[in-house]
């Protein structure tokens, strides 16, 4: 059911972790839909020199959460927060429909740890106009029985 | 090769051999249409009438009590559809439990949009139903209860027996799910006195696409398939021949020594549970320490997702689920894991390991040495687990 | 051995061996419930895909539009009562014919008793349906029109083409029961603007226990078997992998070289019946002399009863049916021999010959020699035929 | 679904034929349901010294037929009239539940044509009380389909 690429970066995510003072620490989902990502970056001058993530959620969630680590790490804020999760998943050669949600929580985690780290330092983005972190990120699952 | 371990024995089975070699002759040799008179359908109608005797005796039935269907499925659908179409003139309350197969519970939540009404009795911690809450919900116009001999995805067994008495006691009409139980179980109809009972080949190491109604005889209840004059005129389609063949060995083999069966299969189940709890920390077994499926270890794995449990597990050729087979495709956390009381994350990290006849001692101690493995790699990338061991 | 010559093909078919190889995996080896995440699953999962294919390329349909059912009789079940259940708001009335298979026709008349109304059209002398009293028939409320493809009795085949207009221009939901027609018959669904086609495995060489029904998109349709996601979450039940596997190598078959088969059959149905004809005095054809199945080959013997003729056949080693196979043991004169206008004693009297694949001329020059020997026997014993030869 | 003894005589039917001038003639049953018998007798003396008949019917109507003329050749005509359906079956090793009707068919012949003998020889008997040889034997099929 899942691309080759999207089981490579299960079996071996990249930027497992977390960084100790991070400049920026998002979280977003909740446990009830199985879903958590958190991550963590480390900015300077503006760049994203350093990403990590820890994630509870079903094998694409990982895969996910790793791409788009790969995809902002030494990009500007400004290119991060274009990262969309379409992107996300196509980097990945896609994802099954019902699996979806987990590259928009990709995207939301990037965005929620940059408006943290917005916050912390007073700053203003284009890209997070509209962003509120403590929206429900909650898809509506598929009802796979009817 | 790939190592190969499959311990999804209730999601299906494979057939035996003896099942297979039974029911081969059926495909293309002995072909005929049971139902006509010349001699390749007479040859098969007394094929299938052996078939079905053996089941019966298996369930204490009598032949002409038995009705095969296309699966667990249909056979539930059957029962409780056609069972309230039947009484409906009597009553519209339905009684059945928060845990049943969707084969039931998607049944009485179509019945609820006709205008039925269902009472889903609550089951304590370990998946049993609550037998006050059942007693207390039956009203004047109850015209069925329908019960789950063992549930599916945590192998807890029901008190069936006293479920019986109670519905006996009001009269009224009690069907019981025992896809899971069957071959695990002895079971007796009589005894149980339980007037529908639904059973599916596949899961017993017989073929798929075939399953049987058990209907008590003077049971009200109205078809599900009109048509021809099959099984009695109870249930149209030309019958399966090989699939009932299969059916009927597989029975049989079954029954042949379920001590056996169970001995073997309770001894690794024993096995692969104390040594999960043993060697994963945070996890627990779901559903009765002792009334349980012989082969049924579902435990939980506190701070991972099960799919991704799943996932690792099949990179190194363990095939098992989380929840039943049939929602392992879904997201949601299984109804059966929230309805004993479960978190929605505890839920979502369980898995369902099912032994079955052809599984080893060898094949318990593989998952024994890789899942613990597996569990640390994904806890170590899990945000909930680092709360729990202060962050490292 | 004693010889045995097959020619009820319209009753079941033996597989062909390539059916039997393309399912020998799937019972014991690559068995996995499709619905499972793990390799064992998700093998089969892409083969009843593909399977899924190959049967919706043979009708036009694309393949999430094919739902695999447990037969024939269960696909005409859920299409009937599923519609109607679906539109009872819109309106309580069906049309069908007066020769429908009983899959269609019991369905029918146990919808009259729950309050719906069924107009059942006549057919002329050949059994094709009287279009004129269809279209007069249809009124505001009409919201199921199900005529079959081809006759199992009589093989006539209808103008499917011209009711399917019909239908579209009145916005009603047309049903079509392709049992029979389909592997002898080019069907495409769309030129025939078919919103339902219920199929069945084992009369094209396939394994008995499947079948399939067309849905069309956007037809509105409330499901028969509810429970588990499977069939798109439309129709409930373990997927019966060696069976659909099997299913879709035998509709592979089928249409790979149609011309040829309808070209086999034809030419033994046509050298069969017109060597009876001529050597059975009061003997007559039934149904259309050319728009027929190809395999079909059936006759009135007038003043004998058709057990007896069937009987006396089956010694000689020649299997074939009187009416369809599931009324042959059935004591009233077939509803379809009626409906054409034979009288009682004549329907009695009627045998059906169905060709197949595996059929030779010598099979059918068997026939040719026996038949008449066996028909002037009972002849001689029988009451009315005394008179007509002035009692020698 | 036949008793091998109903396929003998099935197939090797005891007693075909007419009779000329024969002393009864009944005929029961009707083309409609599928089986008409037609039974032809010849008394002396009270005894039946010869019978014939001939079935439009299925298996078990001819068997039945045959198995009929065999039990009352030789016989007087009040033994003859105290045959019942039930003997008949019995001597065929028994008959499927669906085709007993022929069983009662072949009584019903029997009665009819020693009937036709006692009308036209203006006599009596016990047996024939009750019987009526213008009534609908006609059976009610048991209905195979629902
Ligand atoms: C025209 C027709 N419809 C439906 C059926 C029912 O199919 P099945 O026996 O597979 O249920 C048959 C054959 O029995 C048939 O000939
Ligand atoms: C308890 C229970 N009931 C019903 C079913 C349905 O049986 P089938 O898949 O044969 O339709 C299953 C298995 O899927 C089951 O486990």
């Amino acid at each position: 059911m899942y691309s080759e690429k999207v089981m490579e970066h299960f079996m071996n995510p990249r930027n497992v972790g977390e960084i100790e003072n991070a400049d920026g620490v998002g979280q977003v989902g909740n446990p009830k839909c199985g879903d958590i990502m958190k991550m963590y970056l480390k900015i300077e001058d503006g760049i994203i020199v350093d990403v990590k993530f820890k994630t509870f959620g079903c094998g694409s969630a990982i895969a996910t959460s790793s791409m788009a680590t790969e995809m902002i790490m030494g990009k500007t804020i400004d290119e991060a927060l274009s990262l969309t999760n379409r992107a996300v998943a196509d980097a990945l050669d896609g994802l099954p429909p019902v699996k979806m949600h987990c590259s928009v929580l990709a995207e939301q985690a990037v965005k929620s740890a940059i408006y943290d780290y917005a916050q912390k330092n007073n700053l203003q983005f284009d890209g997070l106009e509209g962003f509120d972190p403590n929206e429900d990120h909650d898809h509506h699952h598929e009802e796979h029985e009817d | 090769m790939k190592k190969r371990v499959y311990l999804d024995y209730s999601a299906t089975t494979p057939m035996k051999q003896e099942v297979l070699n039974a029911m081969l002759p059926h495909f293309n040799v002995q072909f005929g249409n049971p139902s006509s008179i010349h001699c390749f359908g007479r040859e098969n109608k007394a094929v299938i009438d052996q078939a079905r005797q053996i089941i019966a005796k298996t369930i204490n039935a009598s032949a002409d009590e038995v009705f095969f269907t296309g699966g667990g499925s249909e056979s539930d659908n059957w029962a409780i559809k056609g069972v309230v179409s039947a009484l409906k003139g009597k009553g519209k309350h339905i009684i059945t439990s928060k845990i049943e197969h969707h084969a039931v519970l998607h049944t009485c939540e179509f019945l609820e949009k006709e205008g039925f009404e269902v009472t889903f009795v609550d089951v304590d911690e370990f998946g049993i139903v609550d037998l006050n809450q059942l007693q207390r919900s039956i009203r004047p116009d109850t015209i069925l209860i329908t019960i789950m001999y063992a549930n599916n995805e945590i192998g807890t067994i029901q008190p069936i027996k006293e479920i019986g008495e109670l519905a006996k006691k009001h009269n009224i009409t009690f069907h019981v799910d025992a896809v899971q139980a069957y071959g695990n179980v002895r079971i007796d109809v009589q005894e149980l006195k339980i007037d529908l009972l639904s059973l599916s080949a596949h899961k017993v190491y017989g073929p798929k696409g075939i399953g049987l109604l058990y209907i008590k005889k003077g049971t009200k209840i109205i078809q599900l398939i009109h048509g021809g004059a099959q099984e009695k005129r109870r249930r149209a389609g030309t019958e399966n021949v090989p699939a009932i063949v299969g059916f009927g060995k597989a029975a049989e083999l079954a029954y042949q020594d379920l001590e056996g069966h169970v001995k073997h299969l309770t001894f690794l189940r024993d096995k692969l549970i104390n040594g999960l709890l043993e060697k994963i920390p945070y996890s627990r077994l779901n559903g009765h320490p002792t009334k349980r499926l012989p082969g049924n270890a579902n435990i939980s794995i506190e701070y991972i997702e099960g799919e991704a449990l799943l996932l690792s597990l099949d990179m190194v050729g363990i095939a098992c689920s989380s929840g039943s087979a049939c929602t392992s495709g879904s997201l949601d956390p299984s109804h059966v894991l929230m309805a004993i009381g479960l978190s929605h994350e505890v839920a979502h990290g369980s898995l369902r390991f099912t032994i079955g006849d052809f599984t080893s001692e060898e094949d318990v101690d593989y998952v024994l040495k890789e899942l613990p493995i597996i569990v640390e790699r994904l806890r170590q990338m899990s945000p909930l687990y680092e709360k729990v061991k202060g962050g490292n």
